[in-house]
């Protein structure tokens, strides 16, 4: 429990928070990245370097600005009139609370059985390139071929239809 | 006697944190090659600036700047005190909060990069185990950067200017990475210092850079296109083609921030030249192995320099694309050529020592080359652009 | 408290705020984002898990966060082209407005 | 005569013999070629014709002369090659082909004379429009005709058969938008087939006796020693063996192709028909078949005479022939259509050749035969140049004086109408015929017949001289003026003129070639032929009698070129018996008032029993039907469909109670989700913890 730890907790929560919570899109994109960030150097934190990197170049690189994409795609930019909230809000919200309480109760009921603090493991980046290609080959080959159809799939989606295209 | 002046920074950083409670060490030591890097390169930066003038100059058959200082050696000086008095305008309806963190986020991410770069022998501030991946991540996180400044100033030209920069480095990181990517495959590592370690050998006092291998060649040429693109470099520039858009992204930023910009922007060349020369180049080793002796960092840096003068020498000669046009040659050649080239590198890999391999990997890789370029030609991407918005 | 418990913590209010989000926002793309931190959450969740589990150098966790970040940017891929074209018919983001799959 | 034929060893056919299935095959190919082609590919079709037919007469030479040079040497050819068709259990269905001295001048002269009316055909057929069809349709003929000749099996001979009936009947009919000609062809078709069916009869009979339909297999063939003794034991009705009965039968189908008299009515008709068809096939060729027919079998038509039994067999054909003879001939002297004169006096020669068959043997027959085929050709290209000078007139009294204006068509028609008048010595019509008379002279069985001949003989000399005057002599009585053929039609006439006067030469008395090559023993030149005792005086008497015919005519209708509307000379003279001959003797009518007349009662009461009886059942059982469908139809509406509908309505109702929950809004559903969540982890713990 050092200061890295809540300070990288508070940046992340305040990320998120702000993604969720303000009114224009772009901003909610951008505190969103901030949040990723943050998770990254969590990752960081938990010694998992290529995870963290590998979330930076992911998320910060690729998905935030996708996101910022769509949203100037989408003329998202300005604020609709009538609030950003949808009118079931309320109901959202309790929902939320009431799993987070769930979440956090179920955290609290099993902290004594939790492991306590063990010694950083090293893993180098060899060892997880080997553990891809040997005993996680199967779900990497998959995740290619998913991609693979992501991307065709995305691209057909929001492809721009000419005239007398489909429909 | 050598030793020393190979390894003269490393020894400077050393007797000066010996002076510190062996607690602190480390976080100094960071924290001084940190402080040396933020001064080295903007010095180098204005250095370059100068370079650039002049040798636009000598192309375009004029005098450079001549006026301030010997051979307008202190024109840099001059322009910066300029920019640092000038007046700091946000436009009205700019968005106040993102249009000031841009140019802060887009050279801190810039800055970051060199954390991983070997400039020397010893001389890598932190030497990650997944450096290249690090410096990747860096690398995506500027184009959120150029896309603050461009969307925050509220202002068609810089959202015009910005849109196109993100795709474009977007397009061109693709290319980046898979270029890169042989290079791994091959060294068998993400950190660069092993990387260059990988390249220091010596036969017929010939060093083993990759570049000397028909894949290697091939992805130093895909690598050297997609850093021009990703420092929107000419003829990549269209994100600041100040005949289409007043100056891109950065058009509402002026004084300090643009400043700041401008500097991002070389710092940005600075390091990805650095990471063509670690990668493809050898970083600091020396090209001939009687050459050994003359300190690593100077090779760095002279490489360095070296690539720095053919952006500016492609800048001057090279005529500016057009955006479809970029993007087809990023997706329908360079990438293909990647992929490609990943593939011959497994061969090349595989098919052991011996004259086989770089008899097939060549032929490969030039057939490939051809072929593609022909079709890409018989089919002419050259015509009316069309635009293509969601509404 | 330990630290595992922390990072739990945070995971579990990570998510839950994302939760909030996907649940109350109208913009579709805002959903989305919600829902990327969910996947984040849960993500940061294995990464603590395999930081002190029993046998790290099985690397189950981080594997499995590696795989899970690579699924939600293809996620996000085909998310966020749906949710353009959807604007492209429907001209609005605005989940509210989009119950043309009313029973 | 015939126990002389000394079969050659059998040491495997020659090759010749091998090869001679390809003389019918590639006409009838090339029918099949022809046939593909578009309708303006005249020449080509014409050519391709030609060339095929030319290449039979090539491969029909070869064979000729093969023979010809085995002859010679003193053997008698005879090579059969079989194989078999059809395997059903024990019995099999061979079929083949035979190479003897009959078949070999047979092919000759079918394949020569055909191949001379292919090229008069290319210029009478100039201007017609279906060109291609009609050389399509004779090439086939051709092949079909080569077929019979050349077939070793009773089966494999009424294919072909049956393929030149086909063809013949599409011929006459070929154009067929005139309604005589498609009527005559149907008739044709319908009056042979009469005679077919007996021959059929006949085919199934022999198989049923000897189990074979070859003619010669080794010894195992139907009209071989063995098998012909085991027909000779088979006793039939009216004291025929089963040999003389099946060579009734036989001849049936014969006197269909033959229009011998009961069955002869289809063949004047048959002029309808184009006149190069008519020269083939109703005059050299096809109407020759059932003659040959006969030829082929007559080991089974006079099994029973030499077996020392009745001689009925022959008797009947003799009969036959001899009154078919006189009686074509009379209606002939009354007709004034130029074609149909000559088709009758195709049916009296042909009558001829059955009694000569009958009476003579298969030498005097088939001589006959052959000579007649070139002459009669001969007269109806010469007819048929006529016609074409006449520009299309067929009428004898509207023309006249046309020996100046078609000189050529002329002296060839003179030697044709010489020819079949059998005018003494020089003409090969005189000793063929003079052969007939002198074997009905030398009949044991009966005289009638010689002098029933010897009248028909006067019968055609008679009218071919009346319709020779008519068409050469007196004055031109048409329309548009006359002119002379192309030489493309005349040619052919000159070349078939030179062998009517020719081919006489070989069957002289003195030098009996013909008979000596068929029957397969040696002969020579020596005029102690004549010296046989009565073949002096028949043959002065005969002359004198063609002589008489000529004289009449000549008195009669020499140079004196009536009108065409007053009435015939004769008709003046004996006007009833005239207006009998001119309706031809009224058979038509006959057969009209009986078999026809018969068929269409049957038919109507068939139709009756159709409508009434069987219509009447089958409208009862689709009565049955629908009822038994209209139960059905209200079963499923009422009881199937009704409890499907309640079970539709009551799955809508429920799925709309559902749907309520289904809003459509994709946070309702997450917040479900989340609400399961809830609930799921709420449990777990719970349970975890207890």
């Amino acid at each position: 429990m050092n200061l890295v730890f809540y300070l990288l907790a508070a940046l992340t929560m305040a990320g998120g928070l702000a993604a969720m919570l303000l009114k224009n899109t772009v901003h909610c994109a951008l505190a969103l990245t901030v949040a990723f960030a943050g998770l990254a150097m969590l990752y960081l934190d938990l010694d998992a370097q290529f995870a963290g990197f590998a979330q930076l170049l992911i998320y910060v690189g690729a998905v935030a600005i996708l996101v910022v994409f769509a949203i100037l795609l989408t003329k998202g930019s300005e604020t609709p009139k009538d609030g950003v909230f949808s009118r079931t809000w309320l109901a959202g919200l309790a929902v939320a609370a009431a799993v987070f309480a769930v979440l956090a109760w179920s955290i609290l009921q099993s902290v004594s059985r939790l492991s306590q603090a063990a010694q950083a493991p090293t893993v180098t980046v060899q060892q997880i390139g080997m553990a891809l290609i040997s005993r996680y080959v199967l779900p990497l080959e998959i995740v290619a071929v998913l991609l693979t159809v992501a991307l065709i799939g995305a691209v057909i989606v929001a492809m721009h239809e000419k005239e007398g295209g489909a429909q | 006697m050598i030793e020393t002046a190979d390894q003269i920074f490393v020894l400077l950083l050393h007797w000066l944190v010996s002076f510190l409670p062996a607690v602190l060490q480390p976080v100094a030591s960071a924290v001084l090659c940190a402080a040396a890097i933020v001064c080295f390169f903007p010095a180098l930066f204005a250095l370059t600036t100068w370079l650039e003038r002049k040798g636009l100059g000598r192309i375009q058959n004029r005098l450079g700047p001549n006026r301030v200082g010997p051979f307008g050696l202190l024109q840099p000086i001059a322009d910066g005190i300029k920019s640092l008095t000038k007046e700091d305008i946000v436009p009205f309806s700019a968005d106040a909060a993102v249009h000031f963190l841009a140019p802060i986020v887009l050279v801190v991410t810039v800055f970051m990069g060199f954390a991983v770069l070997p400039m020397g022998r010893n001389m890598v501030l932190a030497d990650l185990d997944a450096g290249l991946l690090f410096y990747f991540a860096m690398g995506a996180s500027t184009e959120l950067a150029v896309f603050m400044a461009g969307w925050s100033s509220r202002n068609k030209y810089s959202l015009l200017g910005a849109m196109r920069a993100v795709a474009q480095m977007i397009s061109y990181e693709v290319v980046l990475l898979l270029s890169s990517v042989v290079v791994v495959m091959i060294s068998g590592s993400l950190s660069l210092t092993k990387i260059v370690a990988a390249q220091n050998q010596y036969t017929w006092g010939l060093p083993h850079w990759y570049i000397f291998t028909p894949w290697g060649l091939a992805g130093f040429v895909m690598f050297a296109i997609a850093a021009t693109a990703e420092t929107n470099r000419s003829p990549f520039d269209l994100p600041e083609g100040e005949s289409e858009l007043v100056a891109g992204y950065h058009t509402e930023y002026s004084g300090f921030k643009f400043a700041l910009f401008f500097l991002g922007e070389y710092v940005a060349m600075f390091s990805i030249s650095g990471l063509g020369t670690t990668l493809f180049l050898g970083g600091w080793t020396a090209p001939f192995s009687f050459l050994t002796w003359v300190p690593s960092w100077i090779w760095f840096f002279s490489k360095l320099m070296l690539s720095i003068f053919v952006f500016i020498w492609l800048r001057g000669t090279l005529p500016r694309l057009r955006q479809d046009q970029l993007m087809n040659f990023a997706w329908k050649f360079v990438l293909p050529m990647c992929l490609l080239n990943l593939l011959v590198t497994g061969l090349w890999r595989f098919l052991g020592d011996g004259w086989l391999r770089w008899v097939v990997c060549s032929a490969i890789l030039l057939l490939a080359y051809v072929g593609i370029a022909l079709g890409e030609q018989r089919k002419k991407h050259i015509g009316p652009r069309s635009y293509r918005y969601a509404e | 408290m330990t630290t595992l418990a922390g990072f739990l913590l945070v995971a579990a209010l990570l998510f839950s705020i994302g939760l909030a989000g996907a649940l109350t926002r109208r913009n579709a793309i805002l959903v989305l984002i919600g829902i990327e931190l969910m996947l984040n959450a849960a993500n940061l969740n294995l990464i603590a898990f395999w930081r002190y589990g029993p046998h790290p150098e099985a690397l189950t966790g981080m594997m499995f966060a590696i795989f899970s970040i690579a699924v939600a940017a293809a996620e996000a891929a085909v998310g966020l082209g749906l949710v353009i074209s959807i604007h492209r018919h429907a001209h609005t983001t605005d989940l509210d407005l989009m119950n043309r799959m009313k029973g | 005569m015939q126990e002389t034929i000394s079969f050659t060893p059998q040491v495997g056919p020659s090759a010749i013999a091998q090869l001679l299935w390809l003389i019918p095959a590639v006409p009838i190919v090339v029918a099949g070629v022809i046939a593909l082609m578009k309708q303006p590919r005249r020449k080509a079709a014409a050519t391709l014709a030609i060339g095929a037919l030319s290449f039979s007469l090539l491969l029909s030479l070869f064979a000729f002369g093969y023979v010809l040079s085995g002859w010679m040497s003193g053997v008698a050819t005879h090579e059969v090659v079989n194989f078999t068709w059809i395997q059903v259990g024990a019995s099999q269905v061979d079929l083949g082909w035979v190479l003897d001295p009959l078949s070999a001048v047979m092919l000759v002269m079918v394949s020569f004379v055909g191949l001379l009316i292919f090229i008069y055909s290319t210029g009478y057929m100039k201007h017609d429009e279906n060109y291609t069809r009609f050389f399509c349709f004779m090439s086939l003929f051709a092949g079909a005709m080569l077929g019979v000749v050349i077939a070793n099996s009773l089966l494999l001979l009424f294919m072909c058969w049956e393929l030149v009936g086909l063809t013949s009947y599409l011929l006459i009919g070929f154009w067929y938008q005139r309604p005589a000609a498609s009527a005559a062809a149907k008739k044709a078709f319908l009056v042979t087939r009469v005679g077919d069916v007996f021959f059929l009869l006949g085919i199934v009979w022999l198989f049923s006796q000897t189990g074979t339909l070859l003619f010669y297999n080794h010894g195992l063939g139907s009209l071989e020693p063995l098998a012909l003794a085991g027909l000779l034991a088979q006793p039939a009705a009216l004291g025929l063996t089963a040999a003389g009965a099946i060579g009734l039968l036989i001849f049936a189908g014969a006197a269909g192709k033959s229009g011998q008299f009961p069955l002869h009515v289809w063949l004047p008709d048959a002029m309808e028909g184009p006149t190069p068809v008519s020269a083939l096939i109703h005059a050299a060729t096809m109407v020759a078949a059932g003659v040959y027919l006969i030829a082929r079998v007559y080991p089974l038509m006079q099994a029973d005479a030499l077996a020392g039994g009745t001689t009925t067999a022959l008797t009947v054909v003799t009969w036959v022939g001899a009154s078919t003879a006189v009686f074509a001939a009379l209606i002939a002297v009354a007709q004034n259509d130029i074609k149909r004169i000559l088709a009758y006096s195709t049916i009296s020669q042909l009558g001829y050749m059955m009694a000569g068959l009958g009476m003579g043997g298969v030498a005097v027959g088939m001589f006959h035969l052959i000579t007649h085929a070139f002459f009669k050709a001969l007269l109806f290209m010469g007819a048929g140049s006529v016609i074409h000078g006449c520009n299309e007139e067929q009428d004898i009294r509207r023309m006249g004086g046309l020996r100046t204006k078609m000189p050529w068509t002329f002296g060839t028609y003179a030697v044709g109408m010489l020819a079949l008048c059998g005018f003494p010595l020089l003409f090969s019509g005189f000793w063929s015929k003079d052969g007939i008379l002198e074997a009905a002279q030398h009949w044991s069985v009966a005289k009638t017949p010689f002098y029933m001949l010897v009248f028909g003989a006067l019968l055609t000399a008679f009218y071919m001289t009346r319709q020779v005057a008519y068409v050469f002599f007196g004055h031109w009585k048409g329309g548009k003026s006359a002119h002379e053929s192309p030489a493309v039609m005349t040619a052919p006439l000159a070349i078939l003129a030179f062998f009517a006067i020719a081919l006489g030469a070989i069957g002289t008395p003195a030098w009996p070639w013909f008979r000596a090559f068929l029957e397969g023993h040696a002969t020579s030149f020596d005029l102690q032929g004549f010296a046989e005792p009565g073949l002096l005086v028949l043959m002065v008497s005969s002359s004198l009698v063609v002589f008489l015919g000529l004289g009449l005519g000549w008195l009669f209708y020499g140079n004196r070129s009536p009108k065409p509307e007053e009435p015939d000379v004769l008709e003046r003279a004996v006007p009833p018996v005239w207006a009998a001959l001119r309706d031809r003797l009224y058979v038509d009518e006959f057969y009209a008032a009986t078999v026809i007349a018969f068929y269409a009662w049957w038919a109507r009461v068939s139709d009756w029993l159709d409508r009434r009886i069987w219509g009447g059942a089958v409208a009862g059982v689709a009565w049955a039907f629908r009822l038994w469908a209209q139960l059905n139809r209200s079963l499923d509406n009422n009881i199937v469909d009704g409890s499907f509908d309640k079970g539709c309505e009551e799955l809508t109702v429920s799925g709309g109670l559902l749907a309520r929950v289904q809003t459509g809004r994709v946070q309702t559903y997450l917040r479900i989700l989340a609400l399961a969540l809830v609930a799921l982890a709420a449990i777990l713990i719970w349970s975890s913890r207890a």
